[in-house]
């Protein structure tokens, strides 16, 4: 399946682009992050992101679907 | 109302949209970018925003404000973008007819949004070097 | 800085004043005069103070802002005379370098100013009678 | 001994004065208030108001000296 996949803060900096289309056997965000973790040797483990797909916050073990966005969101640091 | 802004925040244009004869109290936080964190001198900041979902949580955190509080008007801006020192990076105004509800409504929407908005702060430092942080203000790596 | 203002306060010059490379958080509190209270509708406010007193009791309240709580800049106005719908009563403004410092030192100056600053609130209702109030916004008699 | 007796809000409105010379044998705050309260029908108790003597607070018991500028502190209510 093809998703699109968004990156920010320190993510973007390590993959070097502010988005991508990924085609991937990965079924749910988990799976997706392990496989793009590996790719672009990101340090941040599962444990620091929250999960966003098509715009709202989501479970990693949610199902994913052709064409999906999604976005794995380190640490917040607003304010 | 929930805004993010390339531009510079106009707090008292702001301010002026929370009066309302019934209320009798009105809060405002503004954060400002310092010239210092832990220790290590800042130039200036960078925001990152992912625009669509930052919305979505910020006006969520605004009704959650509005339905623990007895507020009349409750509203956030943030700036994204590149920010010089001093420059006002957050602004949080609430309104209310008693001065408890609102200071409690603006702690709690500051105190929020800083946790849960998916907004990325990144201080350039005047040693060259620079790095994204954590709600703690520590480096994210 | 306490005062005391005969003439409408300004808010966006007081805030000015608190600015500094240090300070990342800035809290106000402004209370505006309602159009009610205790289910009654007020038409306008007076004030009167004991000034020497109110100045001394005023900068003591900030005095020990400073002292309870790591902030920057502390400030305090308010108005005394007649009053309309809307107009600002009072303004505290806090400039901190953290914010929870910032809130919970313009909650303590309000908190203590309306609680020992020798001014007095006069209603005045729509049904033609007016009142000095308590703390607590009940008529004292 | 001449006392200077400043009025605020209520006992203002009362005594229908902002201020008044007293002339007094009351030694201290409490003596005097008792007279004026008898002089001006006050409704406050004593119970009810602080006592500021020459722009400072004070007790109720502190000697009073000719002279003196006392003001008796209704319940405030800036804000």
């Amino acid at each position: 399946m093809k998703y699109r996949v968004l990156y920010f803060a320190s993510l973007r900096d390590r993959a070097g682009i502010d988005a991508e289309q990924v085609e991937s056997r990965a079924g749910d965000a988990r799976g997706l992050y392990t496989e793009l973790r590996a790719r672009h040797g990101f340090a941040l483990g599962e444990d620091r992101l929250r999960v966003a797909i098509n715009g709202a916050f989501a479970s990693w073990e949610q199902p994913l679907h052709d064409g999906d966005e999604v976005v794995f969101i380190p640490p917040v640091s607003g304010g | 109302m929930f805004r993010l802004s390339e531009t510079p925040i106009d707090a008292v244009e702001l301010a002026r949209e929370l009066a309302h004869t019934r209320a009798g109290a009105c809060v405002t936080f503004e954060g400002w970018v310092r010239d210092h964190n832990e220790g290590r001198a800042v130039l200036r900041l960078g925001y990152q925003a992912y625009v669509p979902l930052a919305l979505a949580e910020g006006e969520r955190i605004l009704a959650e404000a509005r339905a623990k509080f007895v507020v009349v008007e409750a509203a956030c801006v943030h700036r994204v973008g590149t920010l010089e020192i001093g420059e006002l990076a957050v602004w949080v105004g609430v309104s209310a007819a008693h001065r408890g509800a609102a200071f409690d409504a603006c702690r709690y929407v500051i105190d929020e949004v800083k946790r849960r908005v998916p907004i990325w702060k990144n201080e350039h430092y005047a040693d060259g070097e620079s790095g994204w942080l954590h709600p703690d203000n520590t480096p994210v790596e």
